[in-house]
């Protein structure tokens, strides 16, 4: 398949689909949304399924391969808040608490986009490794403790020491669910497994694209912000997940990694948190503008991965690996 | 029925702030608080379903003086970088012995 | 199978005995109900499973089939508000009012009497046209807005405006997880539908079960109003659904549709609507009594149509198609 | 502390109102409001978890002169066909001169 | 606006007493109630999403001979082995009539 | 295998793993937690599909096998509170109105204990009798009854009267989604089953382990006052439920129940309910401290018997049966 045709059919995935059914609510303006404890109730399922999945498919990865992986993996979780904060502040000249701010949310990692990735990876037939999710736990957290290390060291501390945040974002719920999930699924075995997968497995694209309606919404909601945060930070939100996303499938490739792997590590490393990112960010740069970060996160990178950037980082990985 | 005049205070403010605002009014010693879901409009926009979360809204029974250490620290730590808002009013606790924190000295 | 024999094994079908279940735990007086939001995420499911297999089953239909029962549809969406309110204005002394506001949600359709219907036609072996879910979306708002508008000819206008009236119909939930799942499903294609269907498909009839329970819990909540509504109206509740939905399976039938076509349409023409009617009847029309209508649609219609009306409408159908 | 005396309205009625009440409101010229969430019965009968929803309770801080535009607004527009209650209380704002509006003229 | 002045009582405790205390209080005779959810902490300890369930928050307009009576009540029947806290708030009510009982006698 | 293995099986299952998690969530310090609806959804779920499935089994089971098995059910439903009073009030001091709240728990039953202990039976290859459910709902409410008798007869009666008393236990979620459960499931037959059983029967492990994750967070949340509530607390929490548990599989066995029956019933007789007892009887002995029959129920005796319990009465069965 052509780059073209690959969008194409990316573009009509339930996924795509689904996202682009939520932007349009509230474009014809109407006041849909789901119930708060339903959208809670999916994102705890997806993580805890990502988790329980992960870990049963880790029992069957090759240990020699991970090595390489979670180093490159941790090294993307140094570099991507550093990239994002000089460009922001000495390109974009935003203040040092505002580039720290949005540096922590793209130093980190959405997990929405991750479950897209390997979704999009698995039906054009690149199946990812089966330890990527483990990678996924690795490059939530060292992102954001970087970036606003950074923010403090610039413009003091907030609120909240750095052993607090440090213990917040680590016991935060995505955290909780990811390696809860993936050490139960370890030990649970095979018959655990079979036991619990009708539940957590063949749900789960269904309930996906339920959440992911609900992302559109949101979306939405913060595209009138757009005007307000300015031409720059709209370049940012692309050109950023470009920069990241072809460094993710370079080293991913270098270590290793299958054409699959490549593209969903390349997705990690392009997409921007949401959820672990913004209430850590709140509390610790007060005077840093939420809405800059939220809107670049959520309305522009996030569709942008998942439309665009995603095909992009798998062409981008089978030209790597020269297939 | 005997009752106390104190003072209650409300705070409505972003939901991250809830759990560092609790923690304080507990550090500067009131004796309980309630807290409910909301949200909002105010000069900060909007507040309402978006993924960091809705308002909260905070209630503590407290005496005039507590009242206003709990009004400068919110005045000096909160004000400046949040959403939040913050009044008082005047009632009638009944067992109200039970806010009114021990003499001191 | 005789009607004798149809009707009661549809009261032994998990929906009847589900409705049933909930009236009885009002009955006892229980104060067990579902929480707020698993009653919304339960809807949102129906709805939206129900728009993506419409959906999916639209691309197989044959758009030759569709053109005859689209314009029956519409014309059912014109002409039971006007039924109703002549019924209730000039036979039943109602208010004018009254009349308008409760003609709106007669007007107007039940999407959970659309799928107890399909349900029950597929449980016969009457399996209805694919399109169905189309017509659905259809007959929701042509009878609200004919209802209320005259009610407003009659009465003057409340707190709306009827483009906001218009516009909140039609950005109702509803609709957009309707229509919205409508198009979704047509444009996923095959593999879209595979990937989401264990979800959306396989536990369709299991989550309606329980949402079902809650409506015979609401609906017992209204019984003590039985009393105060008045013999009329409960006369209307049955009566009206009977002859608008023998009227449904003669037009049905006449515009082409199987028997199983013409029973859903005719449990749609008969259903009144307890979802989007209300809210918008209570800001257009703020001194009609809400009792009224909520209670007719569903205390009395709705429990009318899923045990007793569409096996009736199926028999009329049968009769009418000379099977 | 400095605070300054306002006026808290508490507005409790039908979800249906919501909308409508909050777009009034701020037509009116309030600076801000909190909605929550709440069951209730009153003169209209039990409102509590019927499909047309609950009630919402929304509350604004405004001057006395608001105060009085927005109750004449509610007894004119609302209390005549809507399960609707409204109250008062005087309460003391911390930063209470932003919700004042600028002195016109 | 002619405004009522009346007394808003409001009861915070824990959610299992919400349904005997509102059929108390239409005993004695309020003319309505608002109920919403709520969490605290007081001198009970935490109350927060355990599995008997939270506190809920009761809010009722009354005149103060009611308000004497309620405070009687709950002092009498709740405050000895329950985590309730009460208290009441002057407060200006539109429609106000509504609230006093038809005098007796 | 001997109890060894069985008990390293055990606690490599998901259940086991789950309550685990939830556990360690707390011990790390996280605000983790379920949305409050989404754990009242999930109860609501595995109650009905507990009950649904109990119906349908029963429609298969010989009546001539359930008749012992009820009256030694009823018979445990009449002993257990009163070994569980004696005890607290002779043995341990409590006051009559602790012991009688505390015995209110014990004589009643804890639903996910059954379910743990059916799913724990059946993967031993131990499969218990089909009308299993049935039993657990005689066994809900005669124990909550008689506790609260004794201690109304001491202390005096709180709040409540008897009557209310009854008919609040009698209405409660647990009775209205298991005993309705159970009728809605005989009645609908092998074709209503099968319709919902995509929804109530495959999901349910997996909505199982979700939910005992939540347990584990719930009964960590309490693990602080295991200090508060004293060493003979504690051993009560673990002794009381081995004596009712062995008291179980000996009436099971001698009423005729295979090894998995006899299993269940002593899980039944040994766990203790929070879920009916708490509201019944912190309305009806108001001086009782709540903190005690919570901590003990939730935060010992269900841990033990999902983790060690089980395993044991199993054993115990296997030598009664002298397998
Ligand atoms: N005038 C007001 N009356 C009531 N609540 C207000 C008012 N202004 C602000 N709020 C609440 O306080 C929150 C923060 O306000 P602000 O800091 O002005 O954005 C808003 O989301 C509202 O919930
Ligand atoms: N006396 C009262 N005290 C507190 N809330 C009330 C009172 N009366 C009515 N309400 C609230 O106002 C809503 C509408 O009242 P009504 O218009 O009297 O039916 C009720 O559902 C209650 O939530
Ligand atoms: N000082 C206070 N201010 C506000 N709410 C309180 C206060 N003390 C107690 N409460 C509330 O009342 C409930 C019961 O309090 P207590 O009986 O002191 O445990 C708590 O859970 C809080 O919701
Ligand atoms: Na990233
Ligand atoms: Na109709
Ligand atoms: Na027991």
């Amino acid at each position: 398949m052509s780059l073209g045709e690959i969008l194409a059919a990316n573009l009509l995935s339930p996924i795509v689909l689904a996202f682009a059914l939520g932007v349009v609510t509230r474009l014809v303006r109407s006041e849909f949304q789901l119930p708060k404890d339903l959208y809670s109730a999916l994102s705890i399922y997806l993580l805890f399924a990502l988790g329980l999945k992960g870990g049963h498919e880790l029992t069957h990865a090759s240990f020699d391969a991970i090595a390489g992986p979670v180093l490159v993996t941790l090294l993307l979780g140094c570099v991507t808040p550093l990239t994002s904060f000089a460009v922001l502040r000495y390109a974009g000249n935003f203040s040092d608490a505002d580039a720290a701010a949005i540096a922590a949310h793209y130093g980190s990692v959405s997990a929405v986009t991750f479950i897209a990735a390997q979704t999009f990876a698995t039906s054009v037939g690149a199946v990812p490794e089966g330890f990527m999710p483990t990678l996924l736990t690795l490059l939530e957290s060292p992102g954001i403790h970087i970036a606003l290390a950074i923010g403090v060291l610039k413009v003091g501390a907030g609120q909240r020491s750095s052993g607090e945040l440090l213990h917040e974002v680590l016991t935060g719920r995505t955290m909780i669910l990811l390696v809860g999930g993936l050490l139960v699924g370890v030990l649970m075995g095979e018959r655990g497994w079979s036991a619990v997968s009708p539940f957590f497995d063949s749900g789960f694209k269904g309930a996906l694209t339920l959440f992911i309606l609900e992302m559109g919404i949101v979306a939405a909601d913060r595209l009138h912000e757009l005007r307000r945060v300015g031409l720059f930070l709209l370049g940012f939100g692309v050109g950023m997940p470009l920069v990241h996303g072809v460094l993710g499938a370079v080293l991913g490739t270098f270590a290793g990694l299958s054409v699959g792997g490549a593209t969903v590590l390349a997705a990690m490393a392009a997409s921007a948190s949401y959820i672990a990112a913004p209430p850590a960010t709140r509390m610790t740069l007060p005077t840093a503008n939420p809405t800059y970060s939220l809107t670049a996160s959520l309305a522009i990178t996030f569709p942008f991965n998942v439309v665009l950037g995603i095909p992009i980082y798998y062409q981008v990985a089978l030209l790597l690996q020269g297939k | 029925m005997h009752t106390v005049p104190l003072t209650l205070i409300t705070i409505v403010g972003e939901a991250v702030l809830a759990e560092p605002l609790i923690r304080a009014l507990h550090a500067l010693g009131v004796s309980g608080h309630t807290l409910s879901e909301a949200r909002g409009q105010g000069s900060r926009g909007r507040r309402t379903g978006e993924i960091p979360g809705d308002n909260v809204r905070i209630e503590t029974i407290v005496d005039a003086a507590l009242a206003d250490r709990i009004f400068a620290l919110l005045a000096e730590t909160y004000f400046p970088n949040y959403a939040v808002v913050a009044w008082s009013t005047a009632i009638q606790v009944v067992r109200g012995e039970k806010y009114v924190p021990p003499p001191r000295g």
